[in-house]
């Protein structure tokens, strides 16, 4: 074989710190990649771009040795490399955090940190100064969480920035980063594209994938965009508007992103929840919910907006003074009870609370509404798999082929698949926690469209978003949670980002990211 | 494969060697074939062993389907459960000598060598009765819930309870030595006064010895076993004055019985009806006839 | 720059055939082979017949297992409750003989039925009401149930009466067609079993709670009940097997079924089930379950290793058996 | 706009003191005062020594099942293994005694460790490099090992030559202070374990392969090599057992050590160590060896239960024990 030196970038300024050539990846016959050639520079943040299922995870796993391509090559600056495991990528300086939280629940944020490079005092392990510098790097990343934290026992967004942590804990030339922000909120968000900008400062090459096209904009200096598995191009991403990117990524013209706003029309209450209390106190508060409204439910993260819906299903230790639905008292609240009342959830946690990664699609599509779609004792296979190919095409769930086990489809379409469950039961009330999370934007207002008609349709729907524009976009009412508590609630005119941050923060205005 | 010209098939069919009676067993059953098969170049031994009493039914039931059998020598695992199928080995016309266990149905057994464990039990416990006066306080310990332990403690008890002896506890050591070593340190924690120990099984009596000799109580007078386990012995020759006597319980019956079902397939007189091993002391005095210093119990 | 339209792939539908999922049918097959040329009698109608009948007993009981550990669980209590199960229904058998003459072995089974799903429940109800490690309350069942039978026999057997054994006899050693009844029964129980676990709703719980409890939690499935019931399925099913086995031996000992669970459970591995839960593949404990009774025969048959090392043979063969497997269906 | 105003939570700070930890500990506790209240000789210092003295062996063995577990795997072999290193090691005592007197007794213990060390490495590789379920290997290796002593048994004991036992003796009735030995072995053990699990970064690698082994591997974890050293330190600790075991009875026969492993993962549990790995806690083993001796030994010293019925009791006793925890700890 040949070493090549890393020829300069066109640009002529900045060092390339990696170039990939000629990428394919394919999964027994399903090709997932063909053919993806692109570099990275020191020094610059290059975003990648795409719909659901185009192959952006792939290509970072590639790129980072979790993964071996089935062809083509990679190049660092020392010459051609092939790297046979991650931890072979992270010697030459190139590491991934991962869509997914890949971390021990076990073991402690800091364990999860240094784990495989613990730092040692002759044979002891160092605990003091790891958790030491834990901290510092959960500070910099702006995480709450504690170094002894167990990390199974924090909140998902905790995790993700616990994953940033571990990236930064060593010096990178590139750090690839898969949609971090999708389970981060404002805050968080803009303390994240902070970091990402001193480290770009620092001479390091950002991969970045995002399916929030602002944040791109504001971040990237050149934008790739793949769809189904190969390459659309390269720009600078001075030469693109965000509608611009998503036309490349969908390859034909975006239609409005939001629905149009209803007239609000109040109709009878559907829920409505008196004095629920999770797990002693954790999260608590009474509201309700109308037909033919959305209420969203806006509030920083750990602000308690998931335990409360969990609670209220009975999914969490809780207890509550009345729980009404459809005008009829639930006196045993369970998710069954209220699921056979017309409730349906989607829960934040797909992989750990909504699918299961070893089975295959239909058993997971049908799960929830088992009995719905086989009334009698024995199942329908005929019936289910019918229902699989419209739910795909319903929900445009990216898949080659039907058999496949659902941990194997990309971030967004197993959102879909998700969502595509949780619809099968016919539900009269939907509460969905981050509707999109991973959701490209074409895929987006798809799944507005969809909530709109459906509350047109007389249902009603909660939403917790923590992306701002998308709560104000579709919510006619917004409450909004501090500490496990509803500290204001917004009609109308008064649904602007703007208050929902300083209700959120009490008195502190934030700048949601990527504005102007 | 086996010599064609071995016509004369001898099944023989014994418990797994578990611990120490069953591993003599099988010992003596593997000696049994080696010396049989040299002896009489026209036999065939084969030994099979089960851990359990429905795995002896499945080996008979393997040996009598492909072999045509025409003798076997079987040690049950109980009595109850492997009459049945024993019987319907006897129906293909297969010779049948039972060795230690009677059948339930005793028209079964064209031959039956019988240990005798309720003699065990019952002589055991006339000589302590005898040494202790009538009097006393005794601990016991049990082997594995089995018809034999069954029949031990019966036999046992039955004489005990003639006289004025008090059995202080009795308890599971399922013949195992380190269960008894543990189960009498107990015994020795709970009662500061015991003048006599049975352990029904010398493997157990092992373990007890240990506990006591610990301990060092001299308020024990007898420390007893049974089944004439080699180390046992060697203590009565050498005259130990808490472990004075055992009660043999051969496990070389099986190769008795095996030899016995041998002769007569080479034109000795047939060999039918009962024997009756009885149980006697094994005394210092006698003790040599029983001493096997090669056999492996 | 060019747009260039990528035509939607159609996703495929047809089930890609998994040459793991044949393993333990072609390992199967292999013994059977070897077993063929080590012994000319193995193969004889005779041999077979035996063996096939004896491992019902274990398929039986296996097939409960399957869904035990389907679903997550584990049972180690299942010899124990097989002997204990046994125990109660000769009990009954013989208590019902002298007013019901040969009725009594019907009631004698339903009687084990009853008693045998009560046992599961037990278990089932410790493990999900309790949460507690599947191994540890059965383990401690197992103790329960042993020292039970124990109890009754008063540590020696406890035979069935004689009057009703020669009306039971042929439940064991009776046939149909030249099918014996235990095959027959276990025939019943896998196509129940395989009908319950792939083509009702309540298998497909079974596997979800099995694969992620908490998914399942989350869309409404009671995990509880579900985990609940495959220990109770365990329970009839061990009081099948109890069933069969009773007109085998005729008695009960504190020894029955000693052990069994180590053999349930690795039929059930061998036939490809997870120990960790999340699928179930009933066919395939059926064949781990005649790949244990026929290595036990080929044994029997070959006069080829001393008695003391049979074990050490058996324990070699299922852990090659299972390299074989792994190294012929790699990935 | 309306606004409420909240008072703002305070933030626990400090780790949270979890009552569950404590859990094994209160357990030893209580079961030591039922003892002492149900039998005056219970609290009596030689009882109590001869309990602790006991339970060495299944904590010492119980220290290597809890790296094996905390990493995910499982070992069931260890009660034939203990037996089969016990037989070996007197075979080599009883070689060697001749030539070199009492030294073949250290020379006879580092053949126990040689072998335990290998046993455990061959478990340890078949599961990893074999990529088998431990549960079906280990089973297969207990099977192969208790084959192996009674083979070296003949069936019957292999007893420790006499010259050597009364320099041996002392190992396991001896004691230095008024500690006997294998307490002081257990505790330098223990100690070494918990050392080992919590203080090194091997220890921080076992926990995190149990926990979840592919983020182990991405981040540099050799999984496998790390998992096959669990067996090895489980394989040590049954030599280190074996050690202290010989002195005791002075023979080694087909029955030592059966069922021991039962005991060891009962143990281990009971001590707060999940069976699915990714934590490991050595003083809660200890614990946990403890709390079971014990149980045997206040069944025994109290009248209360038919000796038909112990183990039931026991049983019950472990799962009570196990449920009282679930539900004072709660979650
Ligand atoms: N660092 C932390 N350590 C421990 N517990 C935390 C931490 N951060 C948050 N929590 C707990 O999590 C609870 C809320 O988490 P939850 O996921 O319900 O919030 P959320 O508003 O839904 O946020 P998200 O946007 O992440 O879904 C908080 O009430 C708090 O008790
Ligand atoms: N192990 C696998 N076997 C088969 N197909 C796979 C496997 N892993 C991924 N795929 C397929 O590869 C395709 C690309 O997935 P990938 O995760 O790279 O998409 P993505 O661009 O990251 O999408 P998203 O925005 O939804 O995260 C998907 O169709 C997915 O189903
Ligand atoms: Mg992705
Ligand atoms: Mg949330």
């Amino acid at each position: 074989m040949t070493v090549q030196a890393l020829a300069h970038a066109p640009s002529g300024a900045a060092p390339l710190a990696m170039r990939a050539e000629g990428l394919c990846k394919a999964y027994g016959a399903i090709t997932v990649l063909s053919d993806i050639s692109l570099d990275i520079e020191a020094g610059e943040v290059h975003a990648v771009i795409g719909e659901n299922g185009a192959g952006k995870s792939t290509l970072m796993k590639l790129l980072s040795g979790h993964v071996a391509p089935t062809d083509g090559r990679l190049f660092m600056e020392n010459g051609s490399v092939a790297f046979a495991e991650a931890t072979e990528a992270e010697h030459a300086g190139v590491v991934l955090v991962h869509q997914e939280i890949l971390l021990a629940a076990d073991l402690t944020v800091a364990q999860n940190l240094f784990l495989g490079r613990e730092l040692t005092r002759g044979f002891m392990v160092d605990d003091k100064t790891m958790n030491r510098r834990t901290a510092a790097l959960l500070a910099r990343v702006g995480s709450v969480a504690r170094p002894t934290d167990r990390v199974g026992d924090l909140p998902l967004a905790q995790r993700q920035l616990v994953q940033i942590a571990r990236a930064l804990l060593e010096d990178r030339k590139i750090i690839i980063l898969d949609e971090p922000t999708a389970v981060l909120a404002n805050d968080e968000v803009a303390a994240l594209l902070e970091i990402v900008r001193s480290l770009r400062e620092q001479g390091v090459g950002i991969l970045y994938i995002s399916h929030r096209l602002n944040e791109v904009q504001a971040l990237a200096d050149r934008i790739t965009v793949l769809r189904d598995g190969r390459m659309v191009g390269t720009w600078p991403a001075s030469e693109l508007s965000q509608r611009r990117m998503a036309e490349l990524m969908v390859g034909r013209e975006l239609s409005m992103l939001y629905p149009e706003k209803r007239p609000v029309v109040a109709g009878e209450p559907v829920l409505s929840v008196t004095d629920l209390v999770v797990d002693d106190g954790v999260s608590q508060g009474s509201f309700s919910l109308r037909a033919g409204e959305v209420l969203g439910i806006g509030g920083m993260i750990g602000s308690g907006r998931t335990e409360l819906i969990e609670g209220l299903l009975g999914l969490r230790p809780s207890h509550a003074r009345r729980v009404e639905v459809n005008g009829r008292e639930i006196v045993h609240r369970s998710v069954r009870s209220l699921m056979a009342a017309g409730l349906a959830y989607l829960t934040e946690d797909r992989k750990g609370k909504g699918l299961l990664v070893d089975a295959s699609l239909a058993p997971n599509l049908t799960l929830q509404a088992l009995d719905g779609v086989n009334p009698g004792v024995v199942l329908q296979q005929r019936r289910e798999v019918a229902e699989l190919k419209k739910a795909v095409s319903d929900y445009d769930i990216r898949v080659r082929s039907l058999t496949l086990d659902a941990g194997k489809l990309s971030g967004g379409n197993q959102q879909k698949l998700l969502l595509a469950k949780i619809m099968m039961s016919s539900p009269s009330i939907i509460i969905i926690d981050e509707p999109t999370r991973g959701i490209d934007i074409g895929n987006k207002s798809q799944i507005y469209g969809f909530i709109d008609a459906m509350v047109r349709a007389g249902k009603a729907c909660i939403i917790i978003s923590s992306e701002m524009p998308e709560l104000v976009g579709l919510s006619d009412r917004v409450l909004v949670m501090r500490e496990g508590r509803f500290v204001a609630e917004l009609t109308g005119a008064e649904i602007n980002e703007e208050n929902v941050a300083y209700a959120a923060t009490t008195g502190r205005h934030t700048a949601a990211a990527g504005e102007a | 494969g086996h010599a064609q010209e071995r016509d004369v098939k001898i099944a023989v069919s014994i418990p797994a060697a578990t611990h120490g009676w069953t591993g003599g067993v099988v010992y003596h059953a593997e000696q049994a074939e080696k010396e049989v098969e040299a002896a009489f170049p026209n036999i065939d031994v084969i030994v099979s062993t089960a851990s359990s009493a429905s795995a002896q039914v499945s080996s008979l039931e393997d040996l009598s389907a492909t072999q045509d059998l025409d003798a076997l020598v079987i040690l049950p695992f109980t009595s109850e459960e492997l009459t049945g199928p024993v019987e319907q080995v006897k129906a293909k016309g297969t010779f049948v000598a039972v060795v230690d266990r009677g059948l339930t149905d005793p028209s079964v057994q064209d031959l039956y060598v019988a240990g005798d464990n309720i003699a065990v039990g019952a002589n055991t416990a006339t000589w302590l009765s005898e040494k202790l006066g009538g009097e006393g306080e005794i601990v016991v310990l049990r082997g594995i819930p089995t018809v034999i332990d069954d029949e031990r403690i019966k036999g046992f008890s039955d004489v005990i309870a003639k006289s004025n002896i008090k059995i202080l506890d009795i308890q599971y050591a399922n013949w195992n030595q380190d269960e008894a070593f543990q189960l009498m340190q107990d015994y020795l924690a709970k009662y500061p006064k015991i003048d006599a120990v049975w352990a029904n099984d010398d493997d157990m009596l092992l373990g007890v010895i240990e506990a006591v000799e610990q301990a060092g109580r001299s308020d024990i007078k007898y420390m007893l076993g049974g089944n004439g386990m080699k180390q046992v012995i060697e203590m009565v020759k050498e005259g130990d004055e808490r472990t004075p006597i055992s009660t043999p319980y051969p496990p070389s019956m099986i190769k008795s019985a095996v030899y016995m079902v041998a002769g007569q397939f080479n034109g000795q007189a047939p060999m039918r009806g009962s024997f009756l091993l009885d149980a006697p002391l094994i005394t210092p005095e006698n003790a040599d006839q029983f001493y096997f210093p090669d056999s492996p119990f | 720059m060019t747009m260039t339209a990528v035509a939607p792939a159609t996703p495929a539908t047809g089930s890609r055939i998994r040459w793991a999922d044949f393993a333990p049918f072609i390992a199967l097959a292999l013994i059977i082979l070897i077993g063929t040329l080590i012994n000319s009698n193995f193969a004889s109608h005779a041999n077979l017949m035996n063996v096939i009948t004896r491992s019902a007993f274990v398929a039986i009981i296996a097939i409960g297992a399957t869904f035990v550990i389907a679903a997550g669980g584990l049972d180690l209590s299942v010899g124990s409750m097989m002997a204990f199960v046994t125990g109660i229904m000769i009990m009954a058998m013989n208590g019902l003989a002298p007013a019901y003459g040969d009725w009594a072995i019907a009631m004698g089974a339903g009687v084990a039925l009853v008693v045998g799903g009560l046992c599961g429940l037990f278990n089932g109800l410790i493990v999900t009401v309790g949460r507690i490690e599947p191994f540890i309350v059965t383990l401690g069942t197992m103790g329960i149930f042993r020292a039970f039978i124990t109890f009754m026999t008063d540590g020696g057997s406890l035979p069935l009466d004689r009057s009703l054994r020669d009306a039971y006899r042929p439940v064991y050693f009776g046939s149909f067609f030249g099918i014996p009844y235990p095959v027959l029964i276990t025939l019943v129980v896998v196509l129940l079993g395989a009908f319950l676990l792939y083509k009702t709703k309540y298998g497909r719980r079974v596997t979800s709670v099995g694969s992620n409890a908490e998914v399942a939690r989350f869309s409404g499935v009671s995990v509880g009940r579900v985990r609940t019931l495959t220990y109770v399925i365990q329970g009839l099913c061990v009081a099948v097997a109890a069933i069969c086995y009773v007109p085998r031996l005729g008695a009960a000992t504190p020894t029955t079924g000693q052990l069994w669970e180590l053999q349930v459970i690795t039929a059930v591995v061998i036939g490809g089930t997870l120990l960790r839960g999340g699928k179930g593949r009933i066919w395939g404990t059926v064949a781990g379950a005649l790949i244990l009774e026929i290595i036990a025969n080929v044994m029997v048959l070959s006069d080829l290793v001393s008695e003391y090392l049979v074990a050490a043979v058996q324990g070699a063969i299922i852990i090659i058996a299972m390299l074989a497997h792994r190294f012929t269906s790699s990935r």
